[in-house]
């Protein structure tokens, strides 16, 4: 077994990753169609949700599967929770907010792709870490809505200080009601939880029908759906020239900062190897799917194009090409 | 040939449906929608990449009398306020048939 | 050997659909883009045509084939008549002409469902029953096409009963030559056709070319694309609220009566358990694909909300769900 | 800048080919069509689903002379009269190059 | 509202970003872009097709000033010229929000 | 092994590439959404390139591919060279620049044909060629170019002969630099390139990886696109009718005349008769995508439907349904 970086680029679909985002960067005009672009990543939520559905259905909720669950949620709530701390007075406090989120919640993708590179390792890990990574949606959503709130409270007291968004927020500010509504009817959050209830059900005899579509060609596919993420963040990376020092360097220290802590939360409750890069890798990567299409409705007075560009242009490729084999190297020596 | 108001607006996609159940309420039942647009305007660019619809826009025309048009723009106008977008009135003629 | 409506609804593509409905009705976000839902149904006509031209190739056109193909075509022309007859003077005499070749005329997917079914319950069934599928299609729409051009002269003579009718009919109608045009050529039917063509051509050898796309992934494409119908049935529903009690009723009481005059015929003229399933199926179903297609053209005086609405939103579900394993029981209980 | 009448209509996505053939017979031969339009009218939703095409409108933009438009206007009147849709025609400047 | 220009052009969608980051340097960064048109004109039929977005169109639609619109003219004009396309202006009201 | 014509067709991807011939040929609203053909245009063009790869990096870069690579460099000169001679005279000097290089240039569905028919036919053939392939796309495009430069110096000291045409050039031509430019960047070319170095460095245990995507779902994908490509031919035929005979002549001729001057070329380097086949293929074959594409900007004076049309409406099908047997039935027999 050798854990070295090399060896996790060398897998195909990382290197078309590589290739997206060389493609881009000398503008060439190749593109994936937007509809088949959204179908890999339906795809991909539906396959990753099925797996681990039924990989639940044959071990069970066990204790393993309650501490790996809980230690996830308990990152779900630290990360926005310091995140915001450290942000608030650097940046715009709605941004803040909204960063915390990002940062809360988590990118299937990169789930996905450690995942990969355990079973290329050959490293085991549970099912329930798909459970784990749905339950880590909402609750970096709830945080940074609250937090939100706290901040225009603030704002009407001292309202000379951001017209504009006070502008905004008494302009009928969403409530936590419908930001609750929005983030478990979100399409991608919700078609997690079904296939994952679905591949539970039906088990591995669901799983002998499925396998062809939803674990054979799986690489194929993701393969390709990772040639579209490096063309977008190389389209993203070029429309973010100008965001701020501070918010870059958060976006690629924070990753390992986060990861650290969930490493040692996951020694200290005595996890699998397996299971703490999986719970590492959602405590570092960031959403850019579910959250920023929460935000825009329930923290209007945060700029998209910020958080966005951070979790996307940022934070994924660092995961997908150093964080993964990092993170692992560590565990490697920790549990060893 | 009949005069009338061509009201079209570009708002984010995922607010079509809620909007147009606003437009039936008040007796608007008839648009057009043109999914996948995309843009730029005051809160940055839009739309074009793939996730989940949340940044894409969509393009709706709707051909009404003035009086119409008028409430068609009291229901869009907050929709636009929140959420950013744009709504362009015109004249035209409408081909009866 | 289990026929219990349970057994049917653990298989992961109903299901899917399931999840589907459940989906759009908490009024998530979740959609499937649309250009790929086309390409799933294309998908599945290619693949349900090509392996029934398969089968029909290695069994040939026996006498038990040609029994099932004349059955169905009966039913073709049996369920648009009496469908017309019971609908004549409880709805507007063009909506009935158009239901009944709605009624008439089947629904792949429902096809496909049974199949899978009875592949799951390992019951044999014979590729001439997709022969006799295709060849469902145009009886029923020619017959309806009949029957508005009998009510259109009827209105001619009695103009003051449906004036807006008359003014649209008065307005070229649209030839039944043009009508058979746009039936033999309508895009789902041809592929259905080709694929059968090809697939009885091409054979055993070129069963196996395909058979990793046409066969293996066949599952998790129909598990996707039942998931878009269930979106869509559950709109559907939403839009259909104020379709007339009368014609729900219909929509949801004649998929058993059809299925009923099919298994009382498919037991007179001893046809096999698998096949009489599929007859049933193909009797109780309703087109919601080809035959709203057409009828806007060759019945314009119809709603196509109403026939579309009755056969999507209603029979379409029913037959999922609740049909297929209730026919097949009773089929199981004759037959035993 | 040449004055020019902006013809816009929403059909049936089934009859654009046909129509676009007749429109050339008698020599319109320039136009923008944009597919996937769907909306609703008189005769209820229409398009935004799956199937075959057969319920999508298209959009179709035709910049040309007032004379034209009258022929065009000839051409498409019928095909909206049977299948329903709309016709627009209004004003502006065509961007000469 | 407020009196505005609706400027309006079909080009050749692979010219579309090329053109965007021109406007941008001219300060017009508000529009609104539908792909996937497709259309005929002087150099005959384009898109439609599959092959590599090569042969398709793009609509793209701003809402501007009259001097604004002077200047995205001359522009786009340019491109019309060597690659094809239209533009059109109008006259539009913006809704205010 | 029999190496019939027949024995071509009934392949079931050609057989859906005459079913869509004869679908858009009775007008059939038949039609693949845009965005999944271009997916599978990506499709092919990936695993056609990754496979090539693969292939390569178990071969080397031996002697033996040098030459195939060779030859085809050598053809992708020669065939817009001759190409040109011929027509200048014979049709607008632009058009014939434009010409030259869409058949100096190559069409990969062509070759997939081609790698399909030696598969069937167990002939082997390297993966070189597929890097010959990828070679012979910029060569012909440089080519024409340049022609096309000259035409335009030509034109200016006789500025009556075509107004038109001299008023376009004037106007800004675009540069030799900007046209390598494009033609490397190009989408199409640059994927295969991609795809064939990713082929390459993760070689055999890549290919495990892939292969129920690139290579098991193959078949099917191609039967999909050739039904596409069925429909486009037959739609474009519609368009080209008044095409000049002289040029629908050379588009029926020219295959044969250059798989000629390649099989001699490929027998006097003592090339294997799989590769010989590919060769052949390749300059026979024309340009549909990268190079109209390209012309458009770099020769704005030709009219793009009348080179697309020659390549896509007629040497595409004469390729795929004569050419390929023809040429094999000769290598064979001068090769035995
Ligand atoms: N002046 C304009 N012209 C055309 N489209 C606009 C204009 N302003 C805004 N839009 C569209 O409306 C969307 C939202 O605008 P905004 O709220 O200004 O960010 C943009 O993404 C554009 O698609
Ligand atoms: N007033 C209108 N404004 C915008 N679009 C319309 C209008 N009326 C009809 N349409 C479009 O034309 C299609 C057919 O209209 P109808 O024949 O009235 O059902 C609808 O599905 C709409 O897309
Ligand atoms: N008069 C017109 N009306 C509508 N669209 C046009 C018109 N002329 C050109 N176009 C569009 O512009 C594209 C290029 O036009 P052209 O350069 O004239 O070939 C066409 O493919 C059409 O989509
Ligand atoms: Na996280
Ligand atoms: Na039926
Ligand atoms: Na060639």
């Amino acid at each position: 077994m050798d854990f070295s970086l090399l060896n996790n680029l060398i897998d195909p679909a990382i290197l078309f990753f590589f290739f997206g985002l060389l493609a881009a960067s000398v503008r060439s005009n190749l593109e994936i169609p937007a509809p088949i672009a959204k179908f890999f990543s339906l795809y991909l939520l539906i396959a990753i949700g099925f797996k681990g559905g039924v990989a639940l259905s044959t071990s069970g909720f066990t204790s393993t599967a309650m501490i790996g669950i809980g230690a996830a949620l308990l990152m779900a709530l630290l990360v926005p929770a310091y995140s915001f701390l450290i942000l608030r007075n650097r940046t715009n406090p709605y941004n803040a907010a909204a960063i915390a989120a990002t940062y809360g919640s988590i990118s299937a993708v990169t789930f996905i792709a450690a995942q990969q590179y355990l079973t290329k390792n050959e490293v085991d890990f549970g099912g329930y870490m798909t459970v784990a990574m749905v339950l880590m949606e909402s609750p970096a959503i709830i945080m940074a809505v609250l937090l939100a709130t706290l901040v225009r409270k603030k704002e009407t007291f001292n309202p000379a200080h951001s017209v504009g968004a006070a502008a905004v927020s008494q302009n009928k500010p969403i409530s936590l009601k419908e930001v609750l509504h929005e983030a478990f009817t979100d399409g991608a959050h919700l078609l997690l939880i079904g296939s994952l209830v679905i591949g539970f059900i039906t088990g591995p005899a669901g799983k002998e029908m499925m396998a062809p579509f939803t674990s054979e060609i799986f690489k194929g596919i993701l393969a390709f759906f990772l040639l579209e993420m490096g063309l977008l963040v190389a389209r993203q990376l070029r429309q973010s020239k100008d965001l701020d020092k501070t918010l870059v360097s958060f976006a690629l220290i924070m990753p390992m900062v986060n990861a650290g802590v969930a490493v040692t939360l996951a020694y200290t409750l005595g996890m699998s190897q397996g299971d703490t890069l999986l719970l590492a890798v959602l405590a570092a990567s960031g959403s850019y799917i579910v959250v920023p299409a929460i935000c825009r409705y329930a923290i209007p007075e945060a700029k998209p194009g910020v958080y966005f560009s951070m979790s996307l242009a940022f934070t994924f490729p660092f995961n997908i090409v150093v964080g993964i084999p990092l993170y692992y190297t560590i565990i490697d020596v920790l549990w060893n | 040939m009949k005069p009338v108001k061509r009201v079209e607006f570009i708002i984010d996609s995922l607010m079509v449906e809620t909007l147009l159940e606003s437009l039936s309420e008040i007796n608007i039942t008839s648009y057009t929608v043109i999914r996948e647009a995309y843009g730029s305007g005051e809160r940055g660019v839009r739309g074009g990449d793939i996730f989940s619809g949340a940044f894409d826009n969509s393009y709706v025309l709707i051909a009404c009398t003035e009086d119409e048009s008028k409430q068609i723009i009291e229901t869009v106008r907050p929709v636009l306020k929140n959420l950013g977008g744009m709504c362009l009135v015109s004249d035209a003629q409408w081909v009866l048939h």
